[in-house]
């Protein structure tokens, strides 16, 4: 079923905390409301459910894999044709360590950074409701409701104090 | 030391210290016979001559009763060299007949080898070498010619080595000992230098090597064992043992 | 702590943005001065490529002279960012916050330029590409792992790749605050970088969250880099005064001395060009010249532990190199000046409130100490090249030549002028970061007094 | 802005008073009734480790160096655990952390156990070999100076570290004394009141203690280096023939600061379970400790990885030597449990955040790092102690592993019975847990709401 996106901008962010509150009470599922801030603020701040993440995996996967590709790399290049330089082992493992654990921490990052933008649900290319004096301080409370149903939360949204309220 | 596949030759030299009388023939027998720049006046002043093999000369002695010493220094071949595993392209490595092999077409001149060279054997073109006119035949066609930004070094004459070897390999024999005979060696009148085949017990070079005089360059302090063995003056040791 | 107004949301954006919103009057002209010696440092490098390094001052012994010291000097700067970034967000310092970009910016464009310098210093650097790639598919033949010269690429290939990243991930809010307040061709740059950034509790949280864990990271690797160019020097056995065990840390805390201090002169620089007053602020200056204080205590720690172990075996090369690094004319006069400029007026200064809180004389000192690093590469480089092993015969000297010194300007500018083009599309000093010290400092009463604090989030 | 920002719904926190009650007579409560048991069995520990000691003497008297190498191996312990802990009541008060701030007293308790290292220091001046031995002259770092110049300085620098220590200890505990000295009882009062006469309180009073304390730590930490920096050169790396290893007395000093983490954890834990501080030492100061210990781990590995690299890849003969006697030679064992319980085991556990974020976790692999870093000083010092021809230039022929023998153990269980009966006889009278921290903390930071979140309010005093 269709869904519109339903925005309420505030200039004091007490009163986006009164919205959320109010669509708390009529029982939205939370997943469907956000706050939109230019600003981070504390946790928990408009009473919004902490959000959740599994970023700590990433890196430990991408660790993994790096070192796996790391250790073929290198072995492999001195195995493909063993040249003897200064009476050193044809697989000098000192040596390889260092290259392995330069790579494993290269794909650590990278996987981690995919990860940041996976868990924050980045790009995001159908962003819904949005209003450039967000990123001024004004806050906003972004509702996605199903058809028909929107006068009834501009209500609620302006009820809380929302200078104006926009759909997209 | 690691090896590859096993092979009948370690290529090795003798300097005889106590006959070295500092004339400098071998220098210019190796200057012409591996088409090494010309040792301008110019180089001289940027310290930046070619010189395989050099006649280091010290002075011993106060005033009145000072002492010329001569030691030949050339690329001591080593075993370990510290040259080798330092370059990023194997440029330079070890081969199977224990020569310390210098590949002019990898070479990207990060110069980081002649760094690792204890014994400054290690020439790097800084310029494109350039020969007068009349030179220009006298080239050996046998040797490459570098180009500007690769580093050179002593190759044990390794086309000579290598015309001896094919032509023993035609005959299926190995090289005989005195077979091969390194320009400078060739060029010596008090016969110093004496190359040979280290792995063959026999050789002049082996039986020469076990002189009780003998002494490696360096190699107690870093270990590099060389393929280069000196002997040392008879009367006094201290020139030489300068270097021990 | 904030001695500056509390500015609103507004007003943030409105001053972080003059940069990158409206050009400066000074900028063109800067950039244009910059581009000018950028471009003929590139001739000169061409010239350099046709005739063979003869045209530089190198020798024999002295293979490695001026290009790698400035290789190293770069490597050291770029230490700023992440020991910035990292390590003070790892301890939750607050003054941090207007200092992180530009720092991890400095970190990318000089290791930009650090990492050009091996090319330039190499003999066929048209070749150079063999060098981290492949040499020769048909023959089979790979680079050599075993050359510290392959670490180096790994090494400061996997800090780049890193600190860019991580300088991206803390753009985004910001580049949703610039996509808002442009139109046109930009609005749809901005709107394309920013990835759809709406700045709702996941997205701030998991911003927060990156920082932390990209800086843990990002720790160990910039701990390993410089470690790895200073073992291009500590594993050759054949130079005494550079087989040293004790390279790797020494170099390490010598780049965040330098790279401290470079961020410190950056500072004072965006201070004066962009008329950040209210954000760049004296207790910044305090803060980062107490933390110089310690890093250069420890540094100066470890360059004595260092002459005093190569002392240590009392053989003749190590005492000629040390003789000509610290009492030969030139070289005793540049040691003179490094421990002038590197360690001793610097501190000394900084001990002062007065001189911590100036930003004229931070700026000064700061420039002082990198001055003072770059001749500490330089001292150790190459005396102990030109004093190598009993091989008096050849023992050499070395002095740059213009070209050198004409590569050295290149760099310099190089960094430079990339960091005024950047300043020009983007804020340096992070937006948000800004808004949320609006928030999250404050001040608390304890009895008659109020003292700053700062809000913490409940682990 | 500030107006956002209200007072907490609850602050389950110990108030002043509670706390103050808590503390003065924390050594009279959850502890005292087991202590006068464990006294008498550490006492009887150490007795043993004199004897031992005194054996030893009879057995291979002062000459044979060889049969002493674990004796040193223990100062060398000693000097590095508990030495080392007090120096967490240093560093991270520069980055001002409060989590410190009720484990500050801990560390500082462990500079107790300094008088036994002092004292364990003394017989080394008579082991230790000359500088000059018939008129050859062994390397060192002192170059021409007199051949009894490393004994002197070694003992100055061992014994102005264990003082200020002492005196760091004291000048901290001064205001609990005080609170002590006016609320306490029986033979702590008494001792309270000799050890702190006088302190009330004032403004000056609290001004001279800060700076004092300011200057001491700092001293402190020089000192440490210091004292590092010439034993492990004096009584390891000068022993060894042909040994060239810059980096080798900072690793020294780190390797200390690691197990003086270790150590305080360890401690941590005992006085939140048995001490009755669980009111005050939680699972924020484990958790940030046990970061510490993680991050110094990773450091055992890149101070000795800095050095082997060079050793493997320069490869000189010496180098060689060097590296098998300590590491892959007669001491493998030794080196092995090092890598083990110093690095491997503790990176493996430690990087996990559960495990940080647990009482338990951090205590245990504080036990394994520990041992861990008892094993390294044994690989370290009983190989040199055990060379015969300390004079010639490079390192011959590798000794024979020296093990341990019964009066060696005797004296390691001394060792530690000593330390430990130091450790708690100054815990019966000084607080483990620090009053005026624990005070001040609880001003400068409280519990609030931010709109509708949770927030902790930090004041930064500067």
């Amino acid at each position: 079923m269709a869904k519109t996106s339903i925005l309420g901008l505030y200039e004091d962010p007490e009163d986006g905390a009164k919205a959320m509150d109010a669509l708390h009470a009529v029982g939205m599922d939370p997943n469907d409301f956000d706050v939109l801030t230019g600003t981070p603020y504390p946790e928990g701040a408009f009473g919004e459910h902490v959000p959740q993440h599994r970023l700590f995996r990433f890196p430990v996967f991408g660790a993994m894999v790096g070192f796996t590709l790391a250790i073929l790399f290198t072995a492999g290049t001195q195995l493909a044709w063993p040249i003897v330089t200064g009476g050193k082992p044809i697989l000098a493992i000192p040596a390889m360590l260092i290259i392995t654990y330069e790579l494993t921490m290269l794909s650590a990052v990278i996987m981690t950074v995919i990860g940041i933008l996976f868990e924050s649900r980045l790009p995001n290319f159908a962003p819904g409701a949005y209003d450039t004096r967000i990123t001024e301080g004004y806050v906003g409370v972004v509702v996605s409701v199903d058809e028909g149903r929107e006068s009834e939360f501009e209500e609620i949204l302006n009820t809380a104090g929302a200078m104006e309220t926009k759909r997209a | 030391m690691v090896t590859q596949q096993d092979s009948p030759y370690k290529w090795g030299m003798v300097v005889d210290v106590d006959r070295c009388t500092g004339c400098q023939a071998c220098v210019l027998a190796c200057q012409v016979e591996n088409n090494i720049p010309l040792n301008t006046e110019n180089l001289y002043k940027q310290q930046r001559i070619f010189a395989w093999i050099r006649i280091e000369r010290y002075w011993e002695g106060e005033f009145p009763n000072v002492k010329a010493r001569f030691i030949p220094i050339l690329c001591q071949q080593c075993g370990n060299a510290p040259c080798e595993p330092v370059c990023p392209v194997f440029a330079t490595y070890h081969n199977n007949e224990g020569m310390n092999v210098q590949v002019y077409n990898r070479c990207v001149g990060t110069r980081y080898c002649a760094n690792g060279c204890p014994y400054h054997v290690r020439f790097f073109n800084y310029w494109e070498p350039v020969w007068p006119e009349s030179l220009r035949n006298q080239l050996n066609p046998d040797v490459t010619v570098r180009s500007r930004g690769v580093m050179e070094k002593c190759s044990f004459c390794v086309q000579r080595i290598r015309r001896a070897e094919r032509k023993a390999r035609g005959e299926d024999r190995l090289v005989l000992d005195g077979e091969i005979q390194t320009a400078c060696s060739q060029a010596c009148p008090t016969d110093a230098l004496v190359f040979g085949n280290l792995k063959d017990e026999d050789s002049r070079v082996s039986t020469m090597s076990h002189d009780t005089r003998h002494y490696k360059l360096l190699d107690e302090k870093l270990g590099t064992d060389p393929s280069v063995v000196y002997l040392a003056r008879v009367e006094e040791k201290e020139g030489a043992a300068a270097h021990g | 702590m904030r001695q500056g107004r509390q500015l609103d949301e507004i007003r943030i954006n409105k001053e972080l943005l003059n940069g990158a919103l409206e050009t400066p009057a000074w900028w063109k002209w800067a950039v244009l001065i910059l581009f000018t010696i950028v471009i003929s440092g590139f001739v000169v490098f061409g010239i350099q490529t046709n005739k063979g390094l003869g045209v530089t001052g190198l020798s024999r012994p002295v293979f490695w002279g001026a290009y790698i010291t400035t290789f190293v000097f770069w490597v050291g700067i770029s230490h700023a960012g992440i020991m910035i970034s990292a390590i003070l967000r790892l301890t939750q310092a607050e003054w941090r916050r207007p200092v992180t970009r530009a720092a991890e910016l400095l970190t990318v464009f000089s290791l930009l330029t650090a990492l050009s310098f091996p090319v330039i210093h190499a003999g066929r650097p048209w070749r150079i590409i063999y060098w981290i790639f492949p040499y020769d598919f048909a023959r089979g033949l790979w680079p050599n792992v075993r050359s510290p010269l392959v670490w180096d690429p790994a090494a400061i290939g996997t800090y780049l790749t890193g600190s860019t990243l991580f300088l991206y991930v803390a753009l985004l809010p910001d580049l949703g605050v610039l996509r808002d307040r442009t139109t046109g061709w930009k609005h749809a740059m901005y709107g394309a970088l920013s990835l759809g950034w709406r700045g709702n509790p996941r997205q701030w949280r998991l911003q927060t969250v990156a920082g932390v864990l990209l800086s843990a990271l990002m720790l160990p690797i910039f701990v390993s880099v410089h470690s790895i160019v200073s073992w291009d020097f500590a594993v050759t056995p054949g130079v005494e005064g550079w087989n040293s065990t004790i390279f790797a840390p020494y170099f390490v805390i010598g780049a965040v001395h330098s790279g401290v201090s470079a961020v410190v002169t950056m500072m004072a620089l965006m201070r004066w060009l962009w008329k950040w007053d209210n954000f760049i602020r004296p207790e910044h200056f305090d803060a980062l010249a107490r933390l110089l204080i310690v890093v250069a205590v420890a540094w100066f720690g470890f360059t004595i532990v260092e002459i005093l172990f190569s002392l240590y075996t009392l053989e003749g090369p190590e005492l000629a190199f040390r003789d000509m690094q610290i009492f030969q004319w030139p070289w005793a006069g540049l040691f003179v000046v490094f421990l002038l400029t590197g360690f001793f007026i610097p501190v000394t200064m900084w001990l002062f409130k007065g001189v911590r809180n100036s930003i004229a004389l931070m700026f000064w000192t700061s420039i002082l100490v990198n001055i003072g690093m770059w001749l500490e590469r330089f001292l150790i480089v190459v005396p102990a090249l030109a004093r190598k092993q009993p091989f008096v015969y050849t023992w050499g000297s070395y002095q740059p030549s213009i070209v050198e010194f004409a590569m050295m300007a290149w760099s310099f500018a190089f960094v430079s002028m990339n960091m005024l083009l950047f300043a020009r599309f983007f804020p340096l000093i992070p937006l948000f970061e800004s808004k949320e010290a609006m928030i999250f400092t404050t001040e608390m009463k304890i009895g008659r007094t109020t003292i700053p604090a700062v809000l913490r989030e409940q682990e | 802005m500030a107006s956002r920002i209200t007072a907490a719904a609850h602050d389950d926190r110990p108030t002043f008073q509670e706390a103050a009650v808590d503390i003065v007579n924390a050594p009279s409560t959850a502890l005292s009734s087991t202590t006068a048991r464990w006294f008498l069995i550490l006492g009887a520990m150490f007795v043993l480790g004199v004897v031992g000691f005194v054996l030893k003497i009879v057995d291979a008297g002062m000459d044979d160096r060889a049969s002493w190498g674990y004796y040193v191996a223990m100062v060398s312990f000693l000097l590095s655990t508990a030495a080392g802990a007090p120096m967490l009541s240093i560093a991270p008060v520069l980055a001002k952390a409060n989590w410190i701030r009720p484990v500050m007293r801990i560390s500082q308790l462990f500079s107790a156990i300094g008088v036994l290292t002092a004292i364990m220091s003394i017989p080394l001046i008579f082991l230790l070999p000359p500088l000059v031995e018939d008129e050859v002259r062994r390397r060192s770092i002192w170059f021409g100076s007199p051949a009894y110049f490393p004994h002197m300085w070694d003992t100055i620098a061992i014994f102005g570290l264990v003082f200020i220590g002492l005196a760091l200890l004291w000048s901290s505990s001064l205001p609990d004394l005080a609170a002590i000295r006016e609320n306490g009882g029986g033979r702590r009062q008494k001792w309270a009141r000799r050890l702190a006469p006088g302190f009330i309180g004032t403004w000056g009073q609290w001004k001279a203690l800060k700076m004092r304390m300011g200057v001491l730590s700092a001293f402190y930490f020089l000192f440490l280096v210091f004292t590092h920096v010439l034993f492990a050169s004096d009584y390891i790396h000068a022993l060894v023939p042909g040994y060239k290893d810059a980096i080798f007395p900072m690793y020294h000093a780190l390797t200390s600061l690691q197990a003086g983490v270790a150590s305080v954890i360890l401690a941590t834990y005992f006085f939140w379970k048995y001490g009755g501080f669980d009111r005050y030492i939680g699972i924020n100061q484990m958790w940030n400790l046990a970061k510490l210990q993680f991050a110094l781990s990773l450091l055992w590995f890149y101070f000795f990885f800095s050095a082997w690299i060079v050793f493997w890849y320069s490869r000189t003969p010496q180098n060689e030597k060097v590296i098998e006697l300590f590491d892959h030679g007669p001491y493998m064992w030794a080196f092995l449990g090092t890598l083990f319980f110093s690095f491997i085991i503790p990176m493996w556990t430690l990087m996990w955040n559960f495990i940080r974020v647990s009482m338990r976790g951090p205590t245990i692999l504080a036990v394994v790092i520990i041992f861990g870093t008892l094993l390294d000083r044994v690989r370290l010092t009983v190989g040199p102690w055990s060379i015969e021809d300390i004079n010639e230039k490079f390192l011959t022929e590798i000794p024979e592993t020296v093990w341990p023998d019964l009066w060696d153990i005797f004296m390691f269980i001394g060792m530690f019975g000593g330390a430990a009966f130091l450790f708690l006889l100054v815990t019966r009278l000084v607080p483990a847990v620090s009053l005026w921290e624990i005070q001040q903390s609880r001003l400068i930071s409280k519990p609030a709401m931010y709109m509708r979140g949770e927030v902790e309010i930090v004041g930064k005093p500067d």
